[in-house]
């Protein structure tokens, strides 16, 4: 009878998986761990370096102002917009730094290829919710802060099964 | 019924018997389309697709932005292959603008193309369990899929929408220890697939339920130009990864799987072997691959091809995928056309699904591997 | 996790606090009251220390520890009693609850995923409580052609014959809501209604989808009747009784799947089908006919459904229990309760409770109580357990299931069962 | 590429790949270079071999011939399906050009060619798709896997397949009343 036999195994299969550890990872308590510190990109080599593509960072010291971010979202999102920044850099006459709105970015990382200067970076930092369309739209200074992530859990695979630390 | 009608309609007389049931797109067991079912009792008269739903017109968008541009926005269709919908697009551009790709780039695009696939085929899988009734069938491929989501975000960066190939070779090299975590969880995750024989495969009542159901003989199967999964179980050994091998796929062993019965059980039964084929191809490319090197080359900026069209395939999770560039001297392509495997397969639906029972209707709809995203594109 | 609410004020707080005590006390004087006054005056009250005791000495004794204790005691021993509390619907409901809670954390854990968590602290324990709410507070929306009484009545109609079966199962000696001596028929009767009401819910909804699962339902639940008899049979021949007590007593020294063993697998398989369990659930096969019946089913009248649906999950268990596995028979393995402290009470702070002829504090009743629990508890196990196996069956295999192998099976139990009998196992001056 | 953006780019890089059409007579590959052969021995005048590249060949008829001419290729070149029908529009030559890439999948030597059959409509500058000029006879009876890709051209450029069975919407909305998306004159707003 390969009908009983395929029956008792798929039971047996069912029973036997009630031992086996739980894969969830349970979110907001448990934040996975990425590579690095998020996706960077190396203008000599033209390759990138691996890493999360989050929320994105700016560094003030080093964007000139020279819009090429902004022209590589025109043709993907039209998330970056150039704004007025009150410092004044020598490097950036025109004191323009993009303005991210997240509510459009699709996080494909071609403006962190597109800037020539290292001066955009790309974070761990997901978790960009806000209760206003407003408050997903990050100024150059909101950009330029570091984000505080605390990602430690990987998956680990034992005999037991795979779960997430 | 005395009632006048408005000016225009006409009172239809139709069978009494025969009762219209609009499947979708809020219905459970449909997707992102509508099928038009006409069933007389429990069985199916006829079957008329209507997709569309979400059709985006990426294909007109294509023609608004360079070939860069497009990357983004052209792996929307099936965010969960998005490696695999590229690619055909990446071959035909590096054609056009006549760019070189390093070999190191070569195997990480197999890799990521073939972890890309698993994913696809495992959320299809989960898909397919839970319109059998199967909820472990849903469940279990969705959490072991978070295995090569998490290869695939430390490879490229994000979850689902990678845009990761780009014409020249790939974003970015491997991270560091990528190949060990690799190796670790595709041999793990090779031991959970084997697992769902007993619990799914194997199972007599699964067995029972989709046999004989939706038969597509061999000849159907071509005539009807059907691709990947339908395809290879209804018994024709067709593969792109071997019958027109691009990229490092001419160096690596692939063996494809092939069935004959060609009903739903067959169909379903491909992309299962198939993951077993995609984890070998996976450790022999992690092995074969150079171990350091160039992964992108450099492009002008701006790069603008020829006056040449170029038609591209390669094979996705779901069968062979085409991408037809008609370039024009500008950064834009004039035309680009994807020939997605979703589209040509849904023609066979409505011929499967005549004179079939209302309850096989699920099992023989996604067996076909259908994406209804994609095929709207 | 927890944070207060950003606009956060005490005095808020402390204004809805006595809102809600106010609201209470309010509802309770102009609702409970005269409610439990309406209960009290049909309720048979005892007579104590040579006083007939009404329902006002009733409602002033009943916060005297002393003085309640007969009050209690006369309430155990009354059929209201036994219909809405012990083993009537109010057990059942609570089984049927935590049926409910452990399918979700035993799914959960074949799936290797985690279930109701976050309710309730511990595992979620409170999840059924936050759905039944959710339930609740749902609109209930009636499709505008539907045949509103009709459509309104039937999920009353299935919870109501849901708890009709579930008063038919003795759950230990004497406990039984209505020790007919015709139980077995009863209980077939009862099972003879469900269809009729997925056919009513159904065609009174007006809509494709529940008639598609209407019809369905109807096909099953009669092909799966027929086989649900007829393997009983088996059972009422060996014992030549239908009184469910008395077939529970036939099994004091073995329980009946021993000798029938096809008759149990029959008819668990065909109490699958009634229940409308996987892989037998097509009346709400999902991908299919949307949720089939319950389609058009909102709010509270889909929580009805729910209900009802595991009470009769419970009751089948406890049939199957009852026929095969022998009810609450089983050797007693806890020392009896000391005599001191039924007779002279227990001193729990200043007052002393004394329970001498309490009913519920009998060592037969609670042996039996938890024999029947254990048990019961096996068999809802294997009931949930193809939920996480088995994909949905297709309706013609499913017919070809019961009409054609499910029905000869059972016909070689009664076969077996008359084998027994003439070969002189059983039956008077019978080897057993 | 540091910048992938840099859009004003000088327009003196571009011609640099245009030659590419022009150059490869002398290493025509072998196989594919007999399979348009035999095209050109049945039909000549008929038909024209637009380039003949490894793997990939285009041929181009006149839409009158191009039934005879897609039997032909069925019949005894042995391309067994059609994997995609692509309409391209050009309005400056006031054609639509319907691209037909046919395959093969049984042979194992014809199973990497790419055959592409191409034809071209004229092209109305007021489209009233189904009942204008722009009209092509349908291979559907030559190739059954065509149909929906027919039903999907027919919509997207309007192009009218005579001979079609089901020539309805397939992906656009009921009561799209615009000019048909794919065309070049209609815009898409903000791309």
């Amino acid at each position: 009878m390969g009908t009983a036999t395929g029956i008792i195994k798929a039971l047996n299969s069912g029973i036997k998986h009630l031992a086996i550890k739980r894969f969830t990872l349970r979110y907001p308590e448990q934040k996975l761990k990425f590579v690095g510190d998020g996706y960077q990109y190396d203008p000599t080599s033209g390759v990138g370096i691996a890493g999360y593509k989050g929320r994105h960072m700016l560094f003030h010291d080093k964007c000139t102002g020279c819009q090429l971010c902004a022209i590589a979202c025109e043709g993907v999102a039209e998330a970056i917009a150039m704004v007025k920044v009150p410092e004044e850099w020598k490097h950036n006459k025109k004191a323009i730094m993009p303005q991210i709105d997240y509510g459009k970015c699709v996080f494909c990382g071609l403006c962190v290829d597109a800037c020539p200067f290292y001066a955009l970076y790309m974070t761990n930092d997901y978790e960009l919710s806000s209760y206003t369309k407003e408050g997903l739209i990050y100024t150059p200074a909101q950009l330029q802060v570091k984000p505080d992530v605390q990602q430690d859990v990987e998956i680990q695979i034992d005999e037991r099964g795979a779960t997430h630390g | 019924m005395t009632a006048k009608l408005p000016p225009g309609l006409k009172l239809q007389k139709v069978d009494e018997r025969i009762m219209t049931l609009n499947v979708g797109p809020q219905h459970p067991g449909s997707g992102h389309m509508r099928l038009i079912v006409q069933v007389d009792g429990d069985f199916i008269v006829a079957c008329d697709p209507d997709p569309g739903y979400v059709h985006r017109g990426e294909e007109k968008m294509a023609e608004y932005r360079n070939y860069l541009f497009n990357i983004p926005h052209l792996e929307r269709p099936i965010i969960h292959d998005s490696c695999n919908i590229l690619y055909p697009y990446v071959l035909a551009v590096e054609e056009i603008i006549g760019a070189e790709v390093p070999e190191r780039a070569k195997y990480v695009r197999v890799i990521a193309s073939e972890l890309n696939r698993c994913v696809y085929i495992l959320y299809w899988l989960g898909i397919y369990g839970i319109f059998l009734g199967h909820s472990t069938m849903f469940m279990w491929p969705m959490g072991d899929r978070e295995l090569f989501i998490d290869l695939l975000e430390k490879l490229t960066g994000a979850r689902v929408t990678h845009a990761y190939f780009i014409p020249g070779g790939v974003r970015n090299d491997l991270p560091a220890n990528f190949e060990d975590v690799c190796l670790r969880q595709v041999n793990y995750f090779e031991k959970r697939i084997k697992e769902y024989a007993d619990i799914f495969y194997n199972n007599p009542i699964l067995i029972h339920r989709t046999e004989n159901t939706g038969v597509l003989s061999r000849e159907d199967a071509i005539r009807l130009g059907t691709t990947g999964s339908v395809l290879r179980a209804s018994g024709v050994d067709f593969d792109l990864r071997t019958k027109e091998p691009y990229d490092a796929y001419e160096e690596l062993n692939v063996n494809i799987p092939v069935l004959k019965e060609g009903d739903s059980y067959a169909r379903s039964k491909i992309p299962w072997l198939d993951m077993f084929e995609s984890c070998n191809i996976i450790r022999e490319a992690l092995e074969k691959m150079p171990k350091s090197g160039a992964v992108r080359t450099k492009l002008k900026p701006n790069p603008r091809g020829g006056d040449v069209t170029v038609y591209k395939r390669t094979e996705s999770g779901r069968g062979s995928l085409g991408c037809y560039i008609v370039s024009k001297n500008k950064p834009e392509p004039y035309r680009l056309k994807l020939s997605v495997p979703s589209f040509r397969n849904l023609i066979a639906l409505p011929y499967l699904l005549k004179g079939e029972k209302l309850g096989n209707m699920p099992a023989v709809y996604w067996s076909l591997n259908y994406w209804p995203v994609e095929a709207d594109r | 996790m927890s944070i207060l609410a950003p606009k956060f004020r005490l005095s808020y707080f402390l204004s809805s606090l006595t809102d809600n005590i106010f609201w209470i006390v309010v509802i309770f004087t102009l609702i409970g009251l005269p409610i439990l006054f309406i209960v009290l005056f049909f309720v048979q009250l005892p007579v104590y220390e040579s006083e007939l005791i009404n329902p006002f000495l009733t409602l002033s004794w009943i916060f005297h520890p002393e003085l309640a204790l007969p009050l209690l005691k006369a309430f155990l021993l009354t059929d209201m009693f036994r219909i809405i509390v012990f083993p009537g619907f109010g057990f059942a409901a609570l089984i049927a609850a935590s049926v409910i809670f452990i399918e979700r954390k035993m799914l959960a854990k074949l799936q290797l995923r985690v279930g109701p968590f976050y309710c309730g602290k511990i595992e979620g324990i409170l999840q059924l409580m936050a759905d039944g709410l959710k339930l609740v507070s749902k609109e209930i929306i009636i499709p505008a052609k539907a045949d509103k009484p009709i459509f309104i009545a039937a999920p009353l109609l299935f919870i109501g014959t849901a708890a009709a079966f579930v008063a038919l199962i003795p759950v230990a000696p004497g406990w039984v809501v209505a020790n007919i001596d015709l139980g077995l028929i009863a209980v077939f009767a009862v099972i003879g209604f469900f269809p009729i009401i997925t056919v009513l819910s159904s065609w009174s909804a007006n809509s494709k989808y529940p008639f598609i699962g209407g019809i369905r339902a109807l096909f099953q639940m009669v092909s799966f009747e027929i086989p649900l008899i007829l393997s009983l049979l088996g059972i009422v021949i060996l014992t030549g009784t239908l009184n469910l007590s008395e077939i529970v007593e036939s099994q004091a020294n073995f329980p009946w799947i021993i000798f029938l063993p096809i008759g149990a697998i029959v008819f668990f398989v065909a109490m699958l089908a009634e229940l409308e369990r996987i892989p037998f659930d097509l009346p709400e096969a999902e991908s299919e006919i949307v949720a089939g019946w319950l389609t058009e089913l909102s709010g509270m009248m889909y929580g009805l459904v729910q209900l009802g649906s595991y009470l009769k999950l419970y009751a089948f268990a406890a049939l199957f229990v009852v026929l095969f596995l022998g009810g609450w028979q089983g050797p007693v393995f806890f020392p009896p309760l000391e005599e001191t402290l039924i007779h002279e009470g227990q001193t729990i702070g200043p007052i002393t409770i004394q329970t001498p002829g309490l009913p519920i504090f009998s060592m037969e009743f609670f042996s039996g109580v938890i024999w029947f629990i254990l048990k019961t508890a096996v068999v809802i196990f294997f009931i949930l357990l193809p939920r996480g196996v088995f994909p949905r069956i297709r309706i013609d295999l499913l017919l070809d299931l019961g009409w054609t192998k499910l029905i000869g099976l059972s016909f070689v139990n009664i076969f077996i069962a008359l084998a027994l009998i003439y070969s002189g196992v059983f039956g008077p001056g019978g080897l057993l | 590429m540091s910048s992938d953006t840099e859009t004003k780019d000088p327009e003196t890089k571009a011609p640099e790949k245009k030659e590419l059409p022009a150059k490869p007579e002398e290493q025509l590959p072998e196989f594919e270079k007999g399979l348009s052969d035999k095209i050109v021995a049945k039909f000549g005048e008929k038909t024209e071999v637009a380039f003949v590249k490894p793997d990939r060949i285009r041929i181009n008829v006149k839409k009158e011939d191009i039934k005879d001419v897609a039997i032909f290729i069925r019949d005894d070149l042995g391309f067994d399906h059609a994997e995609s029908v692509a309409g391209v529009d050009f309005p400056a030559d006031k054609e639509i050009e319907v691209v037909y890439h046919l395959g093969n999948y049984t042979d194992p030597k014809l199973s990497r060619q790419v055959l592409a059959l191409a034809t071209r409509a004229p092209r109305e500058d007021t489209p009233n798709p189904g009942n204008d000029s722009t009209r092509l006879p349908s291979l559907r009876e030559v190739f059954y896997s065509v149909e929906f890709h027919e039903r999907e051209c027919f919509e997207m450029l309007g192009v009218y397949f005579d001979g079609h069975p089901d020539n309805r919407r397939l992906l656009l909305p009921e009561d799209w009343a615009d000019l048909p998306p794919l065309r070049k004159d209609f815009d898409s707003k903000g791309r």
